[in-house]
């Protein structure tokens, strides 16, 4: 990276199923007050650019930019919305620091998933309009075939999927913040209704509220503002076609190229001996696997077996999830990488409690934008 | 300093109901217009065909999403093609179980880069597997309006 | 200073129409690919593309930035879309700034587009719901409503008249008759078919307004040792500068927009300008609605608060006046697809800079200009400066 | 720049009407069911009572409405509610003609953002007048609300139907 980037303070507010206690305004400023009081700033006036993740249609508010300012500190400031995941939000803040020009930036992103009342039809409103949306169909759908063409292309067993739920929700007992924690059976998981053949209900993260808020500083800054910085490493995000008839169905080829601009800009070679441990996107239990792959951390193939010896586990050879990722702690729309790359500055500090993981000194947090997408987000960071 | 007031009982709590009132009108496009009126008309596929990267597009494209270069050169495809993925639905998109679950899956179409999302029928689920072969079966010309739906479905050849 | 210079080096656009064949991604192709063909770059010579669009609801696609990513040259790369509203056309161009100064990227593509026909049966639902969903959107508020309000706020402030403010639609869709692309140039248009305009909402009038329109507009941005490899005549970003005032509008003085000002003074201090009314030689402000030209003029510093329709009055903003002030023909005349009519501005200085504006080039050979969009509840600006030094 | 320009294919609404040209139509079904939360849970409390409220902070003194639980300029949380008047002063007005698919309407709305009185200077919310010749509304004008009667009210910003002058 040109420039030192750190992450110097951390907020939140949530993990939960419902949020009826509070508007999205007072979630964000309770989040945004644990950030500013965790970095030492003042936001009104330590904080260079702000920037916030939202998508009108997950709001119920055209150009939601606007609500935005107000409850961070920020009214009458540069701020600006990116309608992607929490880590491309992240990107754009470090971006703006590496230019010179900014020091401080916080980022913000956001989930009042409970608050949506229709949202399949909010998911197929993101498919094409005239080749895929007139068939109607749930947009699951669209996981259930990649799911299958994944599992035959790889040779990868139903039971690794289900391994990654029994994994994730198990290690979500351990955090405290996450809303999904439960002890299940890989025959629970596979036994749960049908939602696309081959996924079934269990193997889909249900959805939380919550909110996250990351203040980033420059090198110079960050040592001046605390003596545990996260080093922002490497950052890097992707797209391959939007289209559903001209993309590969069998691999997250989006995360294979996000993964190789954030190893590039961290001058990482090796990622498997140089990470030791990552939280990546799980909307669905095969896209842990297939991610892991597409990371890099594993070939084609590898990451099912891998899953099903324990490797993948708190204690394991390489932990993944170790927050009990969206399966375990809800999906929070675009808040859901932030919601990862949270856990990796916990892990980082060593303030993640009985899911921590020993000698945790460098973490990737990866996120996908979910179904009909192919765009996604990494992020390497290290203490 | 975070918040000094807080809800202290559920009846305190209110949600404010609302929609987002639109409606869309959408055009299929250049490269749409023909592909939809083949499959009106005559009840055929085309498709596009980028030189630089060697790909026939279908559906068709106005330009080549990998080198950008507009494309200009259509080929008459087939109607046929083999399942490259697939799954089973039992659900419709309020989450209600549907009369019958739809096999949908991701046809690539013969001869092509290319494919078509869309339903199987004529076929039981548990029969249906990758590399099957499948053809178009169209809607009656009358019934047809130019549009995806004016494929009934794909079912299994011979 | 940044540490790394960005330049602009291509641009292109479609036509600005009313209602458009193609589809969005279509729209985003053409526009995309005229930007790389004016600079001769192909896409394999991107590294990055960065999409400007506002709301979801006109193209009516939820995610509208993964929709939109093929036909914005995204395919295999980072994409990203960033939205401020109505500033979101010269805040993409922003972006692209940071893309590039970072020092991640060399060549970023820039791409806004907006098809406000696909929204039913008018594209101004989209803006129904721009409202606070609870105190604000039972009343039943459209967007005629707030810049009725704020234009009402203005000309109560410095007693200005119609007559002052419709000048402007005069002046922009005159300009306009000059622009290639325009959906509404009106060589002949005068200041009474102006005034005798239908009262939509007063003291808004029909020809006060934009007209809605489908369009996309592209720029390529490249860091300096490729800028000046593919082109003798880049055009340098000099100054950024973007503000965001509260979400409650109703609190805040509509009269004159401290926002526009705040982001102007960022942009005019990266720049090193001290004196904007004689550094800057040439204006593309947001005009969405004609006082919105005025108002932004004021908040950019170019002139006196209350002045500028004055100076309008004068000729100053002609063409061929001292400051010339949107030589495009602004959204008034070219056309309003929201996130592409801001980037047409700042495609309008590049080639004004460049002096290939043709019919619309302005006299002197200017050296700096200015773009500036504003957007949301009365409450963004976006602003960056643009010079060929 | 012309060549720059690429040639677009416009259509018009005839060319939909007649089947000239292919679309398909949708309408997304995008219902929510938001969160008031404290401030705004309270706000629509108070308007089921009749009540205008607004909030303060303890920092620049200001009163703020409609009510959050943070001062936007300082970053504090608000210390307490506060009961406002139901009287104001019109800080500025609209008479809209149309509807917002630009249909036009038989009576103009008057949409107008009031200052009310209680809150500090320049604290205004959107809502309508009525009961007033158009004509006759000036900024300054001083206004009332005219509530709905209590049986009618929901705890919504409707419970007032209108602010009417006060002479």
């Amino acid at each position: 990276m040109p420039r030192e980037v750190a992450i110097v303070g951390a907020g939140w507010s949530g993990f939960r199923s419902i949020s009826p206690d509070l508007s999205y305004k007072e979630m964000m400023y309770e989040a945004a007050v644990r950030a500013y009081e965790d970095a030492g700033i003042d936001p009104r006036r330590d904080v260079d650019s702000f920037v916030t993740v939202a998508e009108d249609f997950l709001e119920g508010t055209s150009i939601f930019d606007e609500y935005t300012p107000d409850q961070l500190g920020g009214a009458l400031r540069p701020n600006h919305t990116i309608t992607g995941d929490g880590i491309h939000g992240l990107a754009a803040a470090v971006m703006q620091i590496l230019t010179g020009q900014f020091d401080v930036v916080v980022v913000e992103a956001h989930s009042k998933a409970s608050n949506v009342l229709t949202l399949p039809y909010i998911m197929a409103y993101a498919m094409d309009p005239v080749y895929n949306r007139p068939l109607a169909f749930h947009p699951y759908a669209i996981a259930g075939m990649e799911m299958r063409r994944y599992l035959a292309e790889t040779g990868t067993p139903l039971e690794a999927c289900a391994r990654v739920v029994v994994k994730n929700r198990s290690n979500a007992l351990f955090n405290p913040l996450a809303a999904y924690g439960a002890d299940l059976s890989v025959e629970a998981v596979l036994g749960s209704d049908m939602v696309a053949e081959p996924l079934t209900r269990l193997q889909c993260a249900d959805h939380a509220d919550g909110a996250v808020v990351l203040v980033l500083a420059d090198g110079a800054t960050a040592r001046a503002l605390t003596d545990r910085p996260v080093w922002i490493r490497g950052i890097g995000w992707a797209n391959d076609t939007h289209t559903l008839e001209s993309r590969p169905w069998g691999e997250a080829s989006y995360a294979y190229l996000a993964a190789q601009m954030a190893y590039r800009t961290a001058g990482i070679k090796s990622p498997r001996a140089e990470i030791d441990f990552a939280e990546i996107d799980d909307t669905f239990a095969y896209k842990e696997l297939q991610h892991l792959e597409a990371l890099g951390f594993c070939r084609p193939g590898e990451a099912g077996l891998w899953t099903l010896e324990g490797g993948t586990e708190i204690g394991g050879e390489f932990p993944v999830n170790p927050s009990g990722g969206s399966l375990g702690m809800g999906h929070l729309l675009d808040c859901s990488g932030l919601a990862r790359v949270l856990e990796v500055v916990f892990q980082l500090r060593g303030e993640a409690g009985r899911h921590q993981v020993k000698g945790a000194e460098t973490g990737l947090a990866f996120a996908w934008r979910g179904v009909p997408t192919t765009g996604g987000a990494a992020v390497i960071l290290s203490n | 300093m975070s918040l000094l007031e807080r809800i202290a009982h559920p009846d305190q709590t209110k949600a404010w109901f609302g929609e987002i009132p639109i409606q869309n009108r959408y055009t299929v496009g250049i490269a749409g217009e023909r592909f939809f009126r083949e499959i009106k008309d005559h009840g055929r596929f085309w498709g596009t065909r980028c030189s630089h990267c060697d790909l026939i597009y279908v559906p068709p494209r106005l330009y080549c999403e990998r080198c950008f270069a507009h494309l200009e050169e259509w080929v008459e495809v087939p109607t046929t093609g083999r399942v490259h993925t697939f799954t089973v639905v039992p659900l419709d998109l309020d989450g209600n179980p549907l009369p019958e679950p739809r096999i949908v899956a991701f046809i690539q179409i013969d001869g092509t880069d290319g494919g078509l999302v869309h339903d199987l029928g004529e076929v039981a689920p548990e029969e249906v597997c990758i590399g099957m072969c499948v053809e178009a079966v169209f809607k009656e010309p009358a019934e047809r309006r130019g549009s995806i739906t004016d494929i009934r479905y794909f079912r299994p050849v011979g | 200073m940044a540490r790394n210079r960005v330049a602009i080096v291509g641009a292109g656009m479609t036509q600005f129409v009313r209602r458009a064949q193609e589809t969005a991604k279509e729209l985003a192709w053409e526009a995309a690919s005229k930007a790389l063909e004016s600079c001769e770059m192909t896409l394999d010579d991107i590294d990055a593309v960065v999409i400007g669009s506002a709301p979801e609801a006109f193209d009516g696609v939820h995610m509208k930035s993964e929709y939109l990513s093929d036909g914005c040259g995204g395919w295999g790369k980072p994409v990203i879309r960033g939205y401020v509203g109505g500033g979101t056309g010269v805040f993409a161009p922003i972006q692209g700034w940071y893309h590039v100064a970072s020092g991640l990227f060399d060549t970023v593509l820039v791409v806004c587009e907006e098809k406000m026909s696909s929204c039913q049966p008018h594209p101004q639902g989209a803006f129904l719901t721009i409202f606070d969903h609870t105190t604000e959107r039972p009343l039943g508020p459209n967007l005629l409503w707030i810049f009725a309000l704020e234009m009402n706020a203005y000309m109560t402030r410095y007693g200005l008249s119609k007559r002052d403010i419709a000048l402007v639609s005069v002046k922009n869709r005159r300009n306009a008759a000059d622009h290639p692309a325009a959906l509404l140039g009106d060589p002949n248009i005068t200041v009474e078919d102006v005034l005798n305009s239908e009262v939509l909402a007063w003291p808004v009038q029909r020809l006060d307004v934009s007209p809605v329109t489908d369009g996309a507009v592209a720029v390529v941005m490249a860091a300096e040792h490729v800028a000046r490899r593919v082109t003798n005549k880049p055009v340098w970003v000099e100054g950024v500068g973007w503000c965001l005032d509260t979400a409650y509008w109703t609190n805040r003085d509509l009269s004159y927009p401290t926002y526009v000002e705040e982001a102007a003074r960022m942009a005019y201090k990266m720049a090193g300008i001290t004196e904007p009314r004689k550094q800057i030689h040439i204006a593309e402000p947001y005009d969405p609605f004609d006082y919105k030209e005025l108002h932004h003029l004021e908040g950019l510093m170019l002139f006196d608060k209350g002045k500028a329709p004055e100076a309008t009055a004068l000729g100053i903003t002609q063409r061929d006046g001292d400051l010339p002030v949107c030589p495009s023909g602004g959204l008034l005349g070219v056309g309003n697809p929201i996130a592409a009519a801001g980037l047409m501005k700042v495609a309008e200085i590049f080639w004004q800079l460049r002096g290939e504006a043709g019919a619309r080039q302005v006299p002197g050979q200017p050296k700096r200009g200015v773009a500036q969009a504003w957007g949301d509840l009365m409450q963004v600006g976006t602003v960056i400066v643009l010079g060929v030094s | 720049m012309k060549e720059w320009v690429y040639d677009t294919v416009y259509l018009s609404e005839k060319d939909f009407e007649t089947g000239r040209v292919l679309y398909e139509t949708w309408v997304p079904n995008a219902r929510y069911a938001w969160d008031a939360g404290i401030a705004i849970g309270r706000y629509l409390a108070e308007l089921k009572a009749g009540r205008l409220v607004g909030v303060h902070c303890p920092s620049c003194g200001r009163v703020l409405v409609p009510p959050r639980m943070f001062c936007q300029d300082c970053f504090v949380p608000i210390d307490g509610f506060v009961p406002l008047q139901d009287t104001g002063t019109v800080v500025t007005f609209s008479l809209c003609s149309v509807r917002w698919d630009m249909v036009r309407l038989e009576h103009p709305l008057i949409p107008a953002l009031i200052a009310i009185d209680g809150a500090s200077p320049g604290m205004g919310i959107l809502h309508l007048l009525g009961e007033v010749d158009p004509q006759a509304v000036r900024v300054g004008m001083r206004v009332r609300a005219v509530w709905k009667p209590p049986e009618e009210r929901e705890g919504a910003i409707t419970d007032i139907r209108y602010f009417k002058p006060l002479e």
